[in-house]
């Protein structure tokens, strides 16, 4: 089961993502970080993928739409922790992970 | 070539039968021993090529969805993801990584990209209004 | 009545595939959510019948095994075991516990007795020459 | 993955089947047993079935085969350890189990 949970810190939201990753998780996925979102209205958004057991490119249409909401509001976006599998998905698409 | 194995899937255009998908292949592959990041890369590419067939061949409409598998001599899998929806007019224009007709909000245009890099080799047949098909092969590393 | 989702799956009679076809009914019945028991139930019926078609619809070669499973509303599950093998001549008598024409040494003649009473409802069709159908049908409990 | 391991004391074997006993997997387990009880003689096979993970009536037909080939040497059988779902097939078949 996907699933998303969140902490946060002062102007920093981390939402730690777990779980498969697809077309069929990332609509409510987006549905849950979106909402966070304009709930907190942090400044920097880390997406934590140390929990994701499998991603295909919906992860990346996820995280790059995400990207754009942050940059939006002059806000940046981190990706952390994410498992081999995932880094080979990341860097097919150019996304910038620690 | 005859296949070792080989098994025949079809199933609804609906997104929760992507995970099916993934957890049907992975169950059929199991006795060819790939390694994790074999497993993982071809159920990464089937996965794209079973989404493009909810998202883009059915836009507005439930339709079905089929996939192969087969086993050949040397650890070669073949697999197909075929469906009878609008077709793809350009193909080679679609196989352009970062072109989507999707909602750029949720598509990155990356699932040719994907497949091509995480299959050996890819080959997409389409006709317009008739339907598209995807087959791909992998050779896993023979274990010791 | 109309399924809420639906897959048909086929496959060659060796029997490598009883554990692949086992795999790919879990994943596909994940999405209504069994028990643990629930699902073994499903899973040991659904041997049963497959295992059938392996052992005795082609007994001296490979021949194809249907497999469909569908999901409706209420929680009833719906699956189909098919064959193209040699057919019963007399499907009671092959339905009595105990009863086989396998070897003794292997087959304890109880297949049948364990799809009736793992599942809720099972109807065998068979014509000899032409091939066997089990239908069967489990209604899952309705979680909170 | 179906498996088998043995361990011997006197004239008692015991065989630790684990994973899924089907009809593929039965028939490997019926020639590891077989060969086991060749080579030993025991007067008593105890087949614990504490790691099985599934189990058709192919188990079944495994352990009424080792049954009654204990029987012919005047010797005993006896199952254990069997989880829930394989006790709920070992009563239907009206196989004892301690
Ligand atoms: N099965 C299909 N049926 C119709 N069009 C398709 C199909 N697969 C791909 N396409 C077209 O090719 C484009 C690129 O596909 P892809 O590289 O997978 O990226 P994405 O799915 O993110 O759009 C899609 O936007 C769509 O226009
Ligand atoms: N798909 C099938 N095709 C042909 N014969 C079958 C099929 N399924 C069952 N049978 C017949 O019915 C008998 C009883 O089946 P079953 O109760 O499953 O026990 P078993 O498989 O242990 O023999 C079999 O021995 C066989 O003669």
């Amino acid at each position: 089961m996907a699933k998303v949970t969140f902490s946060s810190a002062g102007e920093i939201l981390v939402a730690y993502l777990s779980g498969e990753i697809d077309h069929h998780s990332a609509q409510m996925m987006r549905q849950l970080i979106d909402g966070e979102l304009s709930a907190r209205m942090p400044s920097r958004l880390v997406m934590d993928m140390g929990g994701v057991t499998f991603m295909d490119s919906s992860g990346i249409g996820l995280i790059l739409g995400r990207a754009r909401r942050m940059q939006a509001t002059e806000g940046s976006l981190a990706v952390q922790q994410a498992p081999d599998q995932i880094k080979k998905m990341l860097d097919l698409a150019r996304v910038d992970y620690q | 070539m005859k296949a070792n194995n080989r098994m025949k899937l079809s199933f609804y255009s609906r997104s929760v039968n992507e995970g099916f998908a993934r957890g049907a292949l992975a169950a059929f592959l199991a006795q060819a021993d790939p390694t994790v990041p074999e497993l993982a890369d071809i159920k990464t590419a089937v996965s794209e090529a079973v989404t493009n067939c909810i998202v883009h061949a059915y836009p507005d409409q439930v339709g079905l969805v089929y996939l192969t598998a087969a086993l050949y001599d040397g650890g070669v899998v073949k697999i197909t993801v075929a469906d009878r929806g609008v077709g793809i007019g350009n193909v080679q224009k679609a196989m352009e990584p970062m072109f989507t007709t999707g909602n750029p909000e949720e598509r990155a245009g990356l699932g040719f990209a994907v497949m091509q890099s995480f299959m050996d080799k890819i080959k997409v047949t389409s006709t317009p209004g008739k339907g598209t098909r995807v087959t791909m092969t992998k050779t896993l590393a023979v274990k010791k």
